[in-house]
């Protein structure tokens, strides 16, 4: 009956966030949320930066955690600086050669 | 035939990637003072950089994941922010050196102040991260960099007494004015030359931008074992020529036009010229992967998103902080500090850094789930242990011997 | 409630007696993770340290090299499982559990899959 | 007769602040030559025809720059007996002569006069002498 085994603070704190749809590195594990009033308590979500990752979008626990992000705002300062900054340089879109 | 070409590649690439403007100076400045009498220590720490780069490289072929990502994982955030400032900071410090010797090569060329050299030569590290494929860059400026192979054809044209340098080499301790302090003092800069965290950063991230994976498993421990004691003998020829040339004549090197004086007794203008290119192609290309490995301690401390196999814009936190880095590079060069006195230090910073990030490698390269069977052995453990204590003496000494010494005087 | 602060609790037992800390917390996964929606990964226990320490390196499920295994266990004191059936009550830095000390079971026991 | 001055000052005693000052001179000695046979080096290969005047000037201009401030670091000294002032007096000369040398080759080269900077190599060699000798006085 009994399933994987994982431990929140090993597997999950301070792990590598992957967005499930294009592979891209999106943030790190800064904490987790525990509903300890649940029965049973269970995972609620993860929390990187600012954002929280409800438990249902986590899609795969390995050496990194692979979720799907639709909707959730993972990307804000990336967006910010490569709106703001990056952008401005020629060739901020191309692939290296 | 293909297959052999690649392999032939990755380890000629190893050794001209081996010697940066750290190991230029430092062994030439150590046989110049203590002759071979410190030679062993270039043999430790090669042993440890073949030891702990072939951990990074399994554990990034096995599971995906680069070195400072697995240091946040396993210290935490706290410890693993003091080891992030740590390895940054030395980074730069090495970056600041490799651009300052980029430059000061430029100087010895052309005769032109390297202080006008500086910014281009930080103008055109960053253009080749912009837009130059990893792969083409790497392979680029690590066979350039073999051009340093002169250093070893140079000793024996000076034609040493072989045995007294084989005999120096088997005595180790002070020589003539030197005192123990100033002897340990050199051996932990020689340790820090050879074993600069930033190699291991470059090493495993450039494994997730050549996306390894099991199959190049064999590719990358060859190119460990073969090309790093290859580039270790690079690294020893320097400090031969200086033994042979400059400890007789009381010459205490302290330029980079000193460190390239035994190639011009040997070979004349001919050599300088090979000499410069090499000693170009080698600060460059450290250059480029300090200044990559300033993006990648970051970016994977935070979980960003870095790499040049994406385009720039969707890393474009990892891109700015290698600006940042470059920009703060030419500032603190135009202050005309002595690119040669931050070397000196940064290979001794460097050396202080090292513990906090070898001891994660070491516990992850343990862990069947990050690395599946290809977990360490009992020797491969015992040896890894050894260099831990090893790193942790020299990491704790550095500091109180800077002191004594007067970083050397 | 966050991990964060739930690791490093203080674990007191039925007599009233310290029995260490919280070092982790074991999570069991029944079912595939996104088609389980919010049930997936289900709180099984606690990990307790004899003497507190968040960081444990992985090193309560016995990795890595021997001789800094048991330096890190040698500072850990007892590592136990704590099943979450005998936790009590969780207040502002405490966890009361309905368990004596010496009925736990010590980790290096439990299965790891 | 320099080496005689020294010899004499050597044997006259070993007292306490005398030995800090003859630390000093003889670890500002070595400093010195290895700036002036650096110079050497480099006139000697350019007098073999195996270096350009370029990477010359600049091997020549760092080794001055260097010199002139071991120079000047030793002359703060303070000597406060009698020995120690005829050392420092010694030292100071010693170094005045190697600073002039090696001045005179930068000069030489800046003129792009290889014969000039030639013509320094028995001032370089004799001064590069006394300071080794300097240099023996103390660890």
């Amino acid at each position: 009956m009994s399933g994987r085994v994982l431990h929140a603070q090993l597997h999950l704190l301070d792990r590598q966030l992957i967005d499930r749809a294009d592979g891209h590195l999106v943030g790190k594990v800064d904490d987790v949320e525990l509903d300890l009033d649940a029965d049973p308590p269970v995972v609620a979500a993860l929390i990187s930066g600012r954002v929280e990752i409800p438990a249902g979008r986590i899609a795969e626990v390995e050496s990194a955690v692979t979720i799907s992000t639709d909707g959730l705002d993972l990307d804000y300062y990336d967006n910010w600086i490569e709106h703001h900054i990056i952008d401005k340089i020629p060739g901020a879109g191309d692939a290296t050669e | 035939m293909k297959k052999l070409l690649g392999v032939t590649l990755g380890i000629l690439t190893a050794i001209g990637g081996f010697v940066d403007i750290g190991d230029l100076v430092t062994n030439a400045l150590v046989g110049a003072r203590f002759g071979m009498h410190l030679a062993w220590i270039v043999l430790v720490g090669v042993i440890g950089i073949c030891l702990y780069a072939e951990m990074s490289g399994r554990v990034v072929a096995m599971s995906g994941r680069p070195v400072f990502d697995l240091i946040r994982e396993r210290l935490g955030p706290r410890t693993g922010l003091l080891a992030l400032v740590a390895s940054f900071l030395v980074t730069l410090l090495t970056l600041i050196a490799e651009i300052g010797g980029v430059a000061l090569a430029f100087e010895l060329a052309s005769g032109v102040s390297y202080l006008l050299w500086m910014p281009l030569a930080a103008l055109a590290v960053w253009l080749v991260i912009w837009r130059v494929k990893f792969s083409r860059l790497e392979q680029a400026f690590g066979l350039l960099g073999l051009l340093l192979i002169v250093f070893a054809v140079a000793l024996f044209k000076l034609g040493p007494d072989w045995g007294q340098l084989l005999h120096q080499a088997t005595q180790l301790h002070p020589i003539g004015h030197e005192g123990w302090a100033t002897y340990a003092y050199y051996g932990i800069a020689l340790f820090g030359a050879a074993m600069t965290p930033y190699e291991v950063f470059f090493f495993s991230s450039g494994g997730v931008e050549e996306k390894w994976t099991r199959r190049d498993l064999g590719t990358e421990r060859t190119n460990v074992f073969i090309g790093f004691p290859l580039g270790g003998l690079l690294s020893l020829s320097i400090m031969g020529c200086a033994a042979v040339l400059f400890l007789p004549a009381g010459i205490q090197v302290g330029t980079l036009g000193q460190v390239a004086l035994p190639v011009v007794v040997a070979f004349g203008k001919i050599g300088l010229a090979v000499v410069l290119i090499g000693m170009f192609a080698a600060t460059f290309g450290a250059a480029l992967e300090t200044a990559l490995s300033c993006g990648y301690t970051i970016a994977q401390y935070r979980g960003w998103q870095w790499g040049k196999f994406v385009r720039p814009r969707e890393a474009s936190r990892f891109h700015v902080v290698i600006i940042v880095c470059l920009v703060l590079a030419v500032l603190t060069l135009l202050t005309a500090v002595d690119p040669v006195k931050v070397t000196e230090y940064s290979v001794v910073f460097a050396a202080m850094a090292l513990p906090l990030t070898y001891l994660p490698i070491l516990i992850v390269a343990n862990d069947p789930d990050y690395v599946g069977r290809e977990t360490n052995g009992p020797v491969r453990n015992a040896v890894g242990l050894f260099y831990l204590a090893l790193l942790t003496i020299a990491s704790v000494a550095a500091i109180p011997l800077m002191i004594i010494t007067k970083a050397g005087a | 409630m966050r991990l964060n602060e739930l690791l490093g609790h203080r674990v007191i037992d039925a007599d009233g007696n310290e029995l260490g800390g919280v070092a982790d917390v074991r999570l069991v996964q029944d079912g595939p993770l996104l088609v389980s929606m919010q049930r997936a990964l289900r709180v099984d226990g606690l990990i307790v340290v004899e003497n507190r320490s968040t960081r444990l390196f992985g090193y309560e499920r016995h990795v890595g090299p021997e001789l800094l295994r048991r330096l890190v266990h040698a500072r850990l004191g007892g590592v136990w499982y704590l099943p979450w059936h005998e936790v009590d009550e969780i207040t502002a830095g405490t966890v009361t559990t309905t368990s004596r000390g010496n009925d736990l079971r010590p980790l290096e026991d439990m299965a790891r899959y | 007769m320099a080496v005689g001055v020294l010899a004499a000052v050597l044997l006259a005693g070993c007292g306490d602040p005398d030995q800090k000052l003859r630390d000093n001179a003889a670890q500002t000695a070595r400093t010195a030559a290895s700036d002036v046979n650096t110079t050497r080096l480099v006139v000697e290969q350019l007098q073999a025809h195996r270096l350009w005047i370029q990477p010359a000037r600049r091997m020549v201009d760092d080794a001055e720059k260097s010199l002139g401030t071991t120079a000047d670091s030793f002359s703060t000294q303070q000597p406060s007996t009698e020995q120690s002032a005829r050392l420092y007096e010694q030292v100071n000369s010693t170094l005045d002569d190697a600073v002039a040398a090696v001045t005179a080759v930068r000069i030489a080269l800046g003129n792009s006069d290889l014969a000039a900077a030639e013509r320094q190599l028995a001032a370089l060699q004799l001064s590069g002498e006394d300071l080794d000798q300097v240099g023996e006085l103390a660890k």
